[in-house]
């Protein structure tokens, strides 16, 4: 069975383990420096083997950002969240797209809707808005004052 | 060559099958319906535009309690307008528009109304030459009692 | 004239597929980079059709939320309803009653047969034959008509709600869906008469497009695309959401990961959808509305228990109030196996009456990302069936 | 003929000079007749066709039964603005259609449909229909690479490739004919198949037949090698730039093709315009009721037009038939089936058509 509850990982990769969610999905938050490492143990450990990345996505906590990684096991068929939290000033964290390909696009989409940048990632551009589009739409304080898209009534 | 001769001879043997099968269809019925002609069955579930019924006395069956507005995905898409009548203290509806351009159809408003006068009639053909004629005010919404009625009818034993 | 001899000189041409193209199944812009007729990259550009899901629902209840996600794809509107549903009944754990589930999951299955029609059709056309296409939307028809006699709607459902489903089966909806399934298998030995084993389509589809196991589950590709490589990804049986741990069918597998085994996979899956709605029908807790209504007339136990006037044989738990629905504090991902892959709702509550974040993780999206990989060095001729063969259905990619 | 001719102008008092002039124009504008006329028969029986096997009902708006549908859609055709972009190359883009259209009309003159009835008759008829044929694709690598698209282009070439790789066993399927028929003459290719059914060139050429029928439909750009315009990845094809008229002179230019490729099959193989019988079913029925010669002649006309127009039909609905099952060729599957299959196929049938000859006319 899929083991994670190994003390010498949450020391060695600094896990902070948090509450379930309400489907009983494993929850751990990864400092984001260690990201990189703690995604690729993951993956290549034999008693974990979370060998796809199913989603990946920001949250705007308001005074912080989350940055949120499903990871799935075909093997064990198991899930696992990882968290992430980022400072809003500056957010930036390390691209996971070496590990798994699927983080490209969707970091490239939490990009172009939350503006976390992703250091080391190949190409990171707006992928679902167009490339003039000002703002991140996803975060909360974010007002639509760009005129061009203001909707004409009728 | 023996294998060449053998994917020769199964290929078309198998395109022959595919042929055989293709030719059953020229004599099967068409399933075309003639559409302008011949209108499609529709269920009595079905949703299509809206409209708001009348009282067998005339009266409006809508009281205004905008339930409606509230539960529709589309902002502003229903505009109540009500005041309160002076003499009976009751909700008189002013003003009802919907702009069925922007409906999307979901029924969320059919089935919060507390009183059933708001529904979905029957009618699907939309299409306009402008947006400004897809806007139905509360007069081209409002069907006379006895269409209500025909309506009701049919809801109940939908229901039922 | 330096620059002309080097323009001359220069192989590859760059030619633009999309966004207006007759068959990218949508709204997608393919920049390709060819030598000869050999695609040596492509570069594809989404998000023509991006509508904002994710920020709508921060300004709608989750009752006005609940009928815009059947829009993200339009073939399977079910599915996407089905996995917002999830999400939020794991929040506010709110139970469902097993005839709800049952009508849920009649409907997800008859909805991946049609979607999987749809699907055999375009995928035929873009191979070049015509014929197949008016022969499944032929047999999609009948399963449309169905939903449209169930839910009022013929793509654009709105038929789940929090906590079960909106309405019962109308009467003599079972018997007519009964004779579906019986109908339907001799259909697919006639598209498989035509198809499976035609020399043309082997030729076009074998051997091309291989989707290798690891590259597969590194791109998270989910769905009948990754069961074709052999992956035994099947979240019906891992998961067992709805309830199809009730039910007796086997995952399609095939193995060599190539065009014709995500066809085949696919075909066989209608099958097996078949047969799950067959035995759902006949299990359906209180039977069919006929005989529900007979019942209800002469039992008044209103125990528990009872078949009739049960739980179980509810359409929802309590009647949810759209107007004061609310969720508690938490977050619930619900993982669904949809017809195109494992459609993921992460769903973020804060206690109000609107949904704090939705993340959609669409099937397409990483089918569409994985495409320049699999058409790489291949011939211009084999994009489309290629690209095709994994099912992407576009307002899906861009959400 | 031409006294016929003469003296009705004779009549209506215009000088003799005006009938020599006219006389050589007329069976050209016959000829074009008669094309419009089968293409615009053809496309509405091919939607009907097509709409059968798909189970739907096609064309039945206009005229009964839809039966004068093509005639609004070229009437459409011709009253459409004719575009041209800026960056293409005007007097090729408009010189393409013309050069695809017009070969196919001169091997119109060429078919004899009735004894009689062969505008030109000459004793290499075989060679020059071949010889024309090839030259439509200039017309289409004209159009492809002069539209300025790169969809027309990867379509012209793929039509210059095709045809080039597909005329190569055509014509030597042909040759199987030539050495039964000793002769080049279409029409004498017709006589020496008289003799009912089983004298007819498809019992001693069979493979060459066949050969010539997926070459033919190769040739035509039909399914399943209708690749320079395979509508699924390249739009169009070489025609995605045009529109109105010139568009039309294409779809003239490939229906007739059809058509006359049926013509040239049934003529070669399938005994043209002769009977399957012995006789001509008009001499057995009617001998002893009709004396007169003048009409039993006109008779036999009608049935030679009759069997050939019905052979023709029995491949076009083939044709047809195969366009409804059938998905498309790759580019490369393509070549390597005319090379690879097609070629040895081909010779392997003339091989065999020559020691059929020599056994039956032992030199």
């Amino acid at each position: 069975m899929s083991n994670i509850n190994n003390l010498a990982i949450d020391e060695k990769y600094e896990i902070k383990r948090l509450d379930k969610t309400s489907d009983n999905t494993e929850v751990i938050e990864v400092k984001a420096e260690k990201l990189f490492e703690t995604a690729t143990y993951l993956k290549m450990n034999k008693d974990t083997q979370f060998n796809m990345l199913i989603s990946l996505c920001g949250v705007d906590k308001l005074e912080h950002f989350e940055v949120i990684y499903h990871l799935y096991s075909t093997i064990f068929n198991k899930k696992l969240i990882l968290k992430v939290i980022l400072n809003k000033n500056t957010p930036e964290i390390e691209s996971i797209s070496p590990v798994y390909s699927a983080a490209n696009w969707h970091e490239r989409e939490t990009y172009d809707l939350f503006g976390i940048k992703f250091s080391n990632h190949p190409e990171l551009t707006r992928i679902l808005l167009p490339t003039d589009w000002k703002g991140y739409p996803l975060r909360k304080n974010y007002v639509n004052n760009d005129e061009r898209l203001s909707w004409n009534q009728r | 060559m023996k294998n060449a001769v053998n994917k020769t001879i199964s290929g078309i043997i198998e395109i022959a099958r595919g042929m055989a099968t293709i030719m059953k269809h020229f004599f099967r019925p068409s399933i075309t319906l003639e559409y302008p002609e011949k209108k499609p069955d529709l269920p009595p579930r079905f949703r299509g535009r809206l409209a708001l019924l009348t009282n067998s006395d005339g009266t409006d069956a809508c009281i205004g309690c905008k339930s409606c507005v509230k539960v529709c995905p589309c902002v502003d898409l229903i505009q109540i307008e009500t005041s309160k009548d002076p003499e009976t203290k009751k909700i008189v509806v002013e003003q009802f528009t919907i702009d069925i351009g922007r409906c999307i159809f979901c029924g969320n408003c059919t089935e919060i109304c507390p009183k059933n006068a708001i529904v979905s009639t029957d009618e699907f053909e939309l299409a306009d030459y402008s947006r400004e004629s897809l806007v139905f005010d509360k007069k081209a919404l409002t069907l006379d009692p006895e269409k209500s009625q025909r309506l009701r009818d049919k809801k109940e034993k939908e229901v039922k | 004239m330096n620059k002309l001899i080097e323009n001359s000189i220069k192989k590859d041409m760059l030619i633009n597929v999309g966004p207006q193209h007759p068959s990218t199944h949508g709204v997608l812009r393919l920049i390709l980079t060819l030598e000869g007729e050999i695609i040596k990259d492509t570069k594809p550009v989404i998000g023509y059709l991006h509508r904002g899901k994710e920020k709508l629902a921060e300004s709608r209840t989750y009752f006005q939320y609940l009928p815009m996600v059947d829009r993200v794809d339009y073939l399977s509107g079910f599915f996407y309803q089905a996995a917002l549903c999830y999400a939020a009944e794991s929040i506010g754990e709110i139970k469902v009653p097993k005839r709800a589930e049952y009508i849920r999951l009649i409907t997800m299955e008859f909805n991946r047969i049609a979607s999987h029609l749809l699907w055999l059709g375009s995928f035929l056309l873009d191979l070049g034959a015509t014929s197949p296409l008016f022969y499944v939307f032929r047999e999609r028809e009948k399963i449309i008509t169905l939903f449209e006699e169930l839910t009022g709607q013929r793509m654009m459902y709105n038929f789940y709600t929090y906590g079960g489903v909106k309405k019962d089966f109308p009467e003599g909806w079972i018997a007519k869906a009964i004779d579906l399934c019986k109908e339907m298998p001799k259909l697919f030995d006639e598209y498989e008469a035509i198809i499976t084993k035609n020399p043309i389509v082997l030729e076009r589809t074998q051997k091309t497009g291989i989707l290798s196991k690891e590259l597969g589950l590194n791109y998270g590709i989910t769905g009948p695309n990754i069961r074709a490589s052999g992956v035994n990804l099947d979240l019906r049986k891992s998961n067992t959401y709805s309830v199809y741990n009730e039910t007796d069918f086997k995952t399609c597998l095939a193995q060599s990961g190539d065009s014709y085994a995500r066809y085949i996979v696919r075909v066989q899956e209608m099958r097996e959808s078949l047969k799950i709605v067959e035995q759902a029908l006949k299990q359906i807790p209180g039977g069919t509305p006929e005989k529900l209504k007979v019942k209800k007339v002469n039992c008044n136990c209103n125990r528990e228990e009872c078949e009739y006037c049960g739980f179980d044989s509810k359409l929802a738990e309590k009647k949810i109030n759209p107007m004061t629905f609310k969720l508690p504090i938490g977050e619930a991902t619900a993982m669904i196996e949809s017809a195109r892959g494992i459609i993921a709702c992460y769903l973020v509550s804060d206690g109000t009456a609107k949904p704090y974040r939705i993340k959609w993780r669409t099937p397409s999206f990483s089918a569409v990302q994985i495409l320049p990989e699999l058409i790489k060095n291949s011939p211009y001729s084999d994009l489309m069936p290629i690209f095709g063969s994994l099912d992407v259905v576009l307002p899906e990619v861009d959400r | 003929m031409y006294d016929l001719y003469a003296k009705i102008l004779n009549i209506l008092r215009l000088p003799e000079i005006i009938a020599q002039l006219t006389w050589a124009v007329i069976p050209f504008a016959c000829i074009a007749a008669l094309m419009v006329f089968v293409v615009i028969f053809l496309v509405l029986m091919e939607r009907k066709f097509l709409a059968w096997l798909t189970v739907r009902k096609g064309p039945n708006r206009v005229g009964p039964n839809g039966f004068l549908q093509t005639f609004a859609d070229a009437i459409k055709l011709l009253f459409k603005e004719d575009i041209m972009s800026e960056e293409t190359n005007k007097l090729l883009f408009t010189i393409a259609p013309v050069i695809a259209f017009a070969p196919v009309m001169i091997i119109y003159g060429l078919m004899p449909f009735t004894e009689h009835l062969i505008a030109i008759n000459i004793a290499v008829g075989l060679f020059l229909v071949f010889a024309l044929s090839s030259l439509t694709t200039v017309g289409i690598v004209l159009a492809g690479w002069s539209s300025n698209n790169k969809y027309s282009l990867l379509g012209g070439m793929r039509s210059a490739a095709q045809a080039i790789s597909y005329e190569i066993p055509l014509v030597i399927a042909v040759l199987s004919i030539a050495v039964l028929a000793g002769s080049l003459n279409l029409k004498e290719i017709v006589t020496a198949q008289s003799g009912g059914l089983f004298s007819w060139n498809i019992f001693p050429a069979f493979i060459g037949f066949i050969v010539l029928f997926i070459c033919s439909i190769a040739e035509v750009n039909r399914v399943p090698f209708d690749l320079p315009e395979a509508e699924s990845e390249l739009v169009s094809g070489y025609n995605t730039e045009y529109s109105g008229m010139k568009f039309a002179l294409f779809f003239l230019a490939e229906y007739a093709a059809l058509f006359i490729m049926s013509v040239l099959i049934s003529t070669l193989f399938l005994g043209g315009y002769l009977p399957p019988f012995n006789d001509y079913l008009s001499i057995i029925l009617l001998d002893n009721i009709i004396k007169n010669q003048a009409i039993m002649d006109i008779l036999i006309h009608l049935e030679q037009g009759f069997w050939l127009v019905a052979k023709t039909y029995t491949l076009l609905f083939l044709i047809i038939w195969i366009r409804g099952t059938l998905p498309r060729l790759r580019a490369d599957q393509l070549m390597g089936f005319s090379w690879k299959f097609l070629l040895p196929l081909a010779f392997i049938n003339l091989i065999l058509t020559s020691i059929i000859k020599l056994a039956i006319q032992g030199y």
